[in-house]
């Protein structure tokens, strides 16, 4: 699958986009967080409170329960601050 | 009813967007607009830089759209939200809300702002005057409670 | 904060109403519009006839938007109304509201829009297509309901 | 006094504005309406429904119950219909 990076998600992580294949037994957007979190320092800084990270799956906004089985391209982004 | 909705790095033209709403229909009787600008934080601040998620933050912003010409009766509805760097006192964000009657109007861009706020893919990040970043401006919770008003209408 | 009232027969330009309030403060977030339009009722009408009380009219919107003033947080506020034949599509009235903050900009001219309507001196005749005087336009109980939402805040 | 009249009100007196002298007894706005839908057929017809009827004294709303002593200009006109 895509992941996608936006704001300080996409600064700390150090990377805009890439592809990526989570492991078996990653199955939710939390459980991909949580995988993330452990691919190294920036990916640690950006993922260290999950709580804070809005995420959509196929442009859609979704929960960090939801199942990422399917999914093409998974954003990951802090809280939006438009308009 | 026609929903427009446009990302763009230019600016837009608040008397060209009502005109084209106003001429949507002979029965327009009420058109409320919203235009959200760049504050200069107490003289400290020298831009924004918005940042967005091409493709989603139009999916999005058409899906709140799409939401508010269910709830209200409207003959237009258009959002445009800018990216890119943003000067203080510059224009960020316009929506537009037509309708026979003013109340409609008035709700509906107020609510297409209240969801574009917490829902749309875009993030601010400041740029000082004294060179530095002001790092990424944090979401409100205001903004969120500004949703709770809609749940129960 | 500053506070513009004119009655005049002439249109009025939206852009140029909201730059001149966007210009008075560093610190507008927020502008708010709206626009009440002449609907042509079905096709059947062929003009208004907008009578008024000259310097009451422009007494009284002052009078509205002062209060608004001490409600919210406005960096300004401007109406606009006209008077004499306006003919369907054309416009009538014009509300402008600068703030900080949007909640305060939507609020002030729906607030303003509310009491104009029932409590500024102008009475609106229907001339018909046909040719025939349809009549003055009868106050509305939906528009002194609309007073009611503003009472316990 | 003056007695400026708007809308329908100026239509069925025939008549924008005029100069008037209340009897003596005439104290209040309703009092002022009741004696006016007595001045002629015109003025019957303006003032039959007196609940209908909005007053401004110098140019600022009053109830009907207001007192007239003093003013200088009193509007009658139908409910407003502006905006």
């Amino acid at each position: 699958m895509k992941l996608v990076y936006f704001a300080w998600v996409r600064e700390r992580t150090g990377t805009a986009e890439e592809d990526a294949t989570p492991p078996e037994g990653v199955a939710t957007v939390a459980d991909l967080i949580a995988w993330l979190a452990g691919r190294g320092p920036g990916y640690e800084a950006a993922f260290a409170e999950p709580a804070a990270i809005r995420v959509a799956i196929d442009q859609v906004h979704v929960e960090h329960d939801e199942p990422i089985a399917g999914a093409r391209e998974v954003a990951l982004f802090p809280p939006m601050t438009g308009g | 009813m026609t929903i427009t909705v446009r990302i763009q790095r230019e600016d837009f033209d608040i008397a060209a967007e009502v005109a084209r709403l106003s001429g949507e229909s002979r029965d327009v009787g009420a058109i409320v607009t919203f235009s959200g600008l760049c504050r200069d934080e107490a003289g400290t601040l020298s831009a924004l830089e918005l940042e967005h998620y091409p493709g989603m933050a139009e999916t999005e912003i058409r899906r709140i759209a799409e939401d508010a010409a269910a709830r209200w009766p409207l003959a237009g509805l258009t959002a445009i939200h800018r990216h890119g760097r943003i000067l203080p006192g510059e224009n960020i964000v316009l929506v537009v809300a037509a309708s026979s009657h003013r109340e409609a109007a008035f709700e509906a861009a107020s609510y297409l702002m209240d969801y574009l706020k917490t829902r749309a893919p875009f993030w601010k990040k400041e740029v000082m005057k004294d060179g530095t970043s002001g790092g990424w401006v944090s979401a409100k919770d205001a903004d969120d409670r500004a949703l709770d008003k809609w749940q129960d209408r």
